[in-house]
């Protein structure tokens, strides 16, 4: 016995199907009384909210208040018309892509990659290319077929597609933490923009990552894949074997 | 480790006044009988359905009442109407109940026959209940032992069908014991309500069906995750031993049972209650289900600190009821909860030493520890770390079922996210403090150890002026909770009756033989 | 040096004037995956909110996913506009208020408390009413000029008012704590209405309490003050004091 | 009392690893100068502004490098200038910035003329120093001292208007330390922004005039509170000490100011680096500030469990660079950090155990402890449970200053919210165990103590090796966090040089001096 969900038109649940409840905070600047209250309570009626319950306020100084709040939204979502792209090839482990690659592709992949422009946070690319890898995956460095170049932190554009075409890379990984103020759109689309002027777009495999990416922004962005929070070398590494070996 | 150092004679001593507590009121114990305990024989022949809402069960026991008949108990009068009409069980109390019969036009049958006849029908009963613990025992041993502190969560929505969704979610999660709570005050019911229930308010009805719903969505789930999900629901109420039985009859695995909470919260008659936890304990410990006890309740409405000694006297004499009812030690779930005002400075030293308290007098058995509620505001996040705090308290003092805190306690019955997050906050300190306990030796001239020390004599004195006074004479005089309850009052003080010499129920004979109980 | 806000359009406050940002939980009938992901952002671009980020996502198992975000809305409130009906009286503290009713009053006050039909919470009209109090005040019972009558738990409207006039009170109590499908307001009105029909309502001060009852919710639903979380027995002390001494 | 026990000979001995690699640096200590130095020297002179953006400091000393004549100290030249033109200092170093001065060109002025001067001028300004060390003196005295652990919470809007109602706001909910978070890689620039600042990336430039703006608010609410808020900022980067100049002249009470940080984490040169740390804490002892280490910094790259020990052997390092700079004891605030993966069975063991043994190390030191971060996912409620148990260790170890938490890390830099909830969560949690680890003894052969001492150990032998090879050697071959870096590599190596025979810097003079160093 199970609930009747219509996956064209899913709600959120709370305890009931289809009750729409949700859970708000927020801070306003208000006062923590009744009119506060009620300007929190307004606030949630425009979004088209109902059954408000303010379950918590409190003062916060300097004029503002925090509310925690609860309501039902009537809106729905069909799921059905919802397709995302995913990066959807099969994943292997690392000996299983080894030796995918001696029997499908017959030569070693060249990749290079960097966390670029102001960006410094070098743990999510490092968790990809470095030897010791990440949660029990051993890391791009580690694999037969693939020579790899990280080149850390704050690597400008041009400096990474210089060392692409330096080395004769395959691959290019780009990795981007930062994203205040879609930093990380900016800095990823200047270096597509300069890879195309330079006329490099299609002699590399462009790959980005970062806690904000997904593969439909990769896409978006003018990247071959995108991979996001909780990806694995593993992910990666697979993506790109089976991109060259089919290539061939 | 971290170890209480108690005077044992202090002990020993409190948990003495408890024995003779419940000791004097064995009169009552063994000579009354109650309507609920009587529906209860009637649902062991098997019988059951409704009509009109009103379930059979009742309406038979309403017809030996009529009839002015029923201190002989009914297991008589059904067996007698079976063999005097050739009727079965069922087929007799739907007569009875259609008004069609009145037992006592019927001739009387001889004994031989009669005895034989229930003999046949409590075996068959009984057997029933058996092989549900026997099924229980053998999942446990294939999918290994329920893990501690084990964790509780609560589902509430009022329908069945959201309450297994919910359920399921939560096993997958990593709850390991399901509690249905019941819609609000269903223990002031006088009858179990009959089949599925979609409407309940703060809670979904305990029926037999709503049992084996949830039952079944458990099963399925636990075989899929190997590991097997215990099932809980509230005995206590007008109701205690017939809930009792459907929960040995449908496998649940853990019943709150509490032997005064029925007289002090919800002001039902104390011999009455008295009586109804004593067979329905009886049940309970025959079918091999955990009983857990409701102390937390006289901290929702007292002060925590000022009345901890309230908790751990009712624990003691929870303790001795349950032995007389045949609970053994391992099956005895001994209520307290987390519910200092959080404001207090040192108040996470304060529940700690009661925590602890209740381990040291409790050692051998599943305590059942209480998240806060009455500090829980509508500030979720608070909440939450209360929570965290709570769930540290359980790892380190070695409790036995941490009924998890929801950060939504102050605003709603739990929703699926709030389960969900409670029990990765409990997975997460339960893990993340795994042993840290271990490291650490209780300092004797702590505060800990002292404060445990002064609810200890606070609660032993206590105990001793209850077993001086008698407990009808202390309750009558407010000494419980500051609720005043009286020997004649409270709800469902006419189902109460002396048992005839010839009263007969062969189900509590049979359970007290093979619990080895006199 | 302080920020310059406009009550005419008050905005959520993240960490910059007017950014509208705000904290959304809930879950949802989809699958934890980057589809799952997309859902939810739509059902929160329907809001009208913009710049969302699904910060998490976990799966709960039976087809449901538990969602984390951020986003911004546009929407504003004008708190000028804002007016709620409060108590407003002076508060005070038990001996002041002896005092006050001494020597402006002159009698004793009679006040018969509930919490009514189906509840039994009775920690909050305890809190109110007796000896001990709440939080460092006493309750009403020890005030010197308040007769009151504290009638427990699960108390019906019938039982209350013969209650009432029995004991020829002033002031009816009466305490709301449960509020799941809207108990409370069916309750409270159940005990107005039935007051009007006896032609009770204007013998009595009708006062309600609970935690989710505000003086404006009591006014609306025809009491004549209404005390929510957080409210002492001073505050409802003194409105009682000051109500009878002005009427005299 | 919760207690390592562990053999203080090993402590000793790692401590003396740590002072030989120091002490074996006292030649670039004392024979080399920086741009950064030199700059400080100006600005202490009173000299400020900025042209095009280009600080008239950095345009003094961009002129005495082209000139060649830097090794003989800024100080020299300025007060020779000053003499020759008759004009202000101010004056002197706006025609330099203007082209208008070659500071070469002028004739060499009596040393015993020079040297008054720049006594009259060094006075001048250690004594506004001085009045600013007093004032916070005295408002401690008024207020009471800053409670421990201390409260300590960033904001970082990049406006800093934004920026100081977030920290009264946090100092109304219990904040004891505001820091104003940097905008990213502000330890790159060779040069301090100037004036005030609305436009900051993940943070808020520090300048003068932002902290400027800062202490006025936060000496505003402090008064209405009746505390003493806190402020703070970094020091590390290309110009340690004009920034510690900047916090010695404006008020600033606590400083993040490692030894090595940006030699690790931000590639600058070590001898560089080494050389600016040196008279950027000896600046901030003689202004009473507060240093605080970065030793967090390992575990954000490195598994906090195998590379606990580095974190130990940089605290030893640390400390014996701040003891040669005449920081004290009490104003040494260690860093460590609480990173382990809270997914580890017992990592709250870990955790504790490494937070123990910073407190061991440096009792008389107040410890800055630096929150979960790494591990920190877009779940809020379980990042908030985790800042709940990093604030238990923190108030059982006897931390210092606790960073606090934000339940936000992985999603932004702290909103309002976020900050108060933090603040709360800390307030709740260091109340209700204030006395809690009073209750207990650890147990010399736990978990938690041979794992302080399995760290101790490794530090120890760390530092040994170390000591051995040298610290240039040392960081060459990567020991340190696995990163390489070289003698002759790295930012800012053409900022240093050797001083002359007749290199002067009366400030450095006094402060050692008056802190009583040789
Ligand atoms: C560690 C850390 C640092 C370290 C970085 C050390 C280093 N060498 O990397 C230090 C202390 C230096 C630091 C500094 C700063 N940080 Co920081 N930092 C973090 C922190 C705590 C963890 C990041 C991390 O290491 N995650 C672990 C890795 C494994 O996860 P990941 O990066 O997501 O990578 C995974 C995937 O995304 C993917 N992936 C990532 N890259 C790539 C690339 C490819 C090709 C592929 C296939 C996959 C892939 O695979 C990885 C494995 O699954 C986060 C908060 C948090 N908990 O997320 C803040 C955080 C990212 N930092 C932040 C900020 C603001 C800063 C500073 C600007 C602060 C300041 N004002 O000084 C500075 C500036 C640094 C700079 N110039 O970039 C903010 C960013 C806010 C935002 N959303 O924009 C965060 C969110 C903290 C916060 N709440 O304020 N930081
Ligand atoms: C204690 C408690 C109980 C105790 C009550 C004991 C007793 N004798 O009161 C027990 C255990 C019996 C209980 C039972 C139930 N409870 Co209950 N209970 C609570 C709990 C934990 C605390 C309430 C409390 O005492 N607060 C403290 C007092 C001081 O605050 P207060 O009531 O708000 O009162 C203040 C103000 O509101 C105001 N006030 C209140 N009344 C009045 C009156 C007047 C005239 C004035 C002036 C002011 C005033 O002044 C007071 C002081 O400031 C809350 C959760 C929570 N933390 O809020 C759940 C809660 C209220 N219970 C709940 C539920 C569902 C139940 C049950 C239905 C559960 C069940 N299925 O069995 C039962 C049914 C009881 C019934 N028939 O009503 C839900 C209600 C959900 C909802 N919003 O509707 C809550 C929110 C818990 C939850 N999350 O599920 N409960
Ligand atoms: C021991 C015990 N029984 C029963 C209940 C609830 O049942 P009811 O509300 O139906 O009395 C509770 C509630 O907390 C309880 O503690
Ligand atoms: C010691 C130390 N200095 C400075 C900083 C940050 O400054 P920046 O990013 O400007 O290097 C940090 C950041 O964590 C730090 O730990």
């Amino acid at each position: 016995m199970s609930l009747n969900i219509d996956p064209t038109k899913i709600k959120p649940y709370g305890d009931t199907l289809d009750d729409g409840r949700m859970q708000f905070s927020f801070a306003l600047p208000a006062p923590a009384n009744e009119q506060g209250k009620e300007a929190a309570k307004q606030l949630l009626q425009q979004m088209g909210l109902t059954e408000i319950e303010i379950s918590y306020y409190s003062d916060l100084g300097e004029g503002f208040t925090h509310f925690v709040a609860y309501a039902n939204t009537n809106i729905s979502v069909d799921l059905t018309k919802i397709k995302v792209k995913v990066v959807d090839t099969p994943i292997m482990e690392m000996e299983e892509n080894d030796k995918y690659l001696d029997e499908n592709y017959g030569k070693k992949i060249t990749i290079v990659g960097a966390c670029i422009e102001s960006d410094a946070h070098t743990v999510g690319i490092d968790a990809i290319m470095n030897m010791k890898g990440y949660n029990h995956r051993f890391g791009l460095e580690r694999y037969r077929n693939f020579i790899t170049y990280n080149l850390g932190a704050q690597v400008s554009s041009e400096e990474l597609l210089k060392k692409a075409v330096e080395v004769n890379a395959d691959v290019i990984l780009v990795s981007q933490v930062v994203t205040q103020k879609n930093i990380h759109i900016k800095n990823l689309t200047k270096l597509i923009n300069l890879a195309e002027s330079e006329g490099l777009r299609d002699k590399f495999l462009f790959i980005c990552g970062g806690p904000r990416i997904s593969h439909e922004l990769a896409i978006e962005l003018g990247y071959d894949a995108g991979f996001g929070s909780g990806s694995y070398s593993t992910d990666v590494a697979s993506f790109i074997s089976f991109h060259f070996a089919e290539k061939k | 480790m971290i170890k209480l150092t108690i005077d044992q004679s202090k002990i020993d001593e409190a948990r003495n006044y408890a024995k003779n507590i419940v000791d004097s009121l064995k009169w009552l114990l063994n000579d009354y009988s109650s309507d609920t305990i009587e529906r209860t024989i009637v649902r062991l022949f098997g019988i059951d359905g409704a009509i009109d809402e009103t379930p059979i069960p009742n309406l038979v026991v309403e017809h030996l009442k009529e009839k002015n008949v029923i201190d002989r108990g009914a297991a008589y009068w059904i067996a007698n109407s079976m063999l005097a009409t050739n009727l079965s069980a069922q087929e007799v109390a739907e007569e009875i109940s259609n008004g069609k019969l009145d037992v006592t036009s019927l001739d009387a049958q001889p004994d031989k026959k009669i005895i034989k006849l229930i003999d046949e029908l409590t075996e068959k009963m009984l057997n029933h209940i058996k092989a549900q613990k026997k099924f229980r025992e053998n999942k446990f041993e294939e999918f290994g032992p329920r893990k501690k502190p084990s964790i509780y969560v609560i589902v509430a929505t009022g329908n069945i069908y959201d309450d297994v969704v919910q359920a399921k979610s939560a096993a997958r999660e990593g709850a390991d014991i399901i509690a249905v709570i019941r819609s609000t005050a269903q223990s002031l019911l006088d009858y179990v309500p009959y089949g599925a229930t979609t409407v309940g308010f703060g809670g979904t009805f305990a029926t037999q069906e709503n049992f084996k719903i949830m039952r079944q969505g458990l099963d399925e789930v636990g075989d899929e995750l190997h590991r097997y999900i215990s099932l809980t629901n509230y005995a206590s109420g007008l109701c205690m031993p017939e809930i009792a039985v459907m929960g040995a009859i449908e496998r649940l695995d853990v019943m709150l049972n509490d032997a005064m909470y029925g007289i002090l919260f919800r002001d039902i008659n104390m011999k009455r209650t008295l009586l109804d936890q004593y067979f329905s304990r009886m049940i309970n410990a025959y079918a091999g289900i955990e009983i857990q006890t409701g102390e937390d309740n006289y901290l929702t409405t007292s002060d925590a600190i000022e009345k901890a000694y309230t908790v751990t006297a009712s624990q003691l004499i929870n303790e001795q009821f349950a032995y007389v009812s045949g609970i053994k030690k391992e099956k005895l779930g001994i209520g307290h909860a987390f519910e200092i005002n959080p404001d207090i400075t040192d108040s996470f030293s304060y529940e700690f030493a009661h925590a602890l308290l209740t381990s040291r007098l409790f050692p051998d058995s599943p305590s059942k520890y209480m998240p806060p509620t009455k500090h829980a505001t509508g500030n979720i996040f608070k909440v939450y770390i209360m929570n965290a705090m709570f769930n540290l308290v359980s790892q380190m003092t070695n409790q036995g079922v941490q009924l998890l805190g929801m950060m939504t306690e102050a605003i709603h019955t739990p929703h699926l996210v709030d389960r969900a997050l409670a029990i990765e906050n409990a997975n997460y300190v339960f893990n993340t403090a795994k042993n840290f306990a271990q490291n650490f030796d209780l300092l004797p001239d702590s505060f800990i150890n002292k404060r445990a020390e002064t609810v200890l004599d606070e609660a032993r004195l206590f105990l001793k002026k209850v077993s001086e006074q008698g407990l009808f004479e202390s309750m009558s005089k407010g000494d419980f909770a500051d609720i005043k309850r009286t020997e004649f009052g409270g709800k469902g003080v006419q189902g109460i009756f002396k048992k005839s010499e010839n009263y007969f129920n062969p189900f509590m004979d049979r359970m007290k033989a093979e619990l080895n109980l006199k």
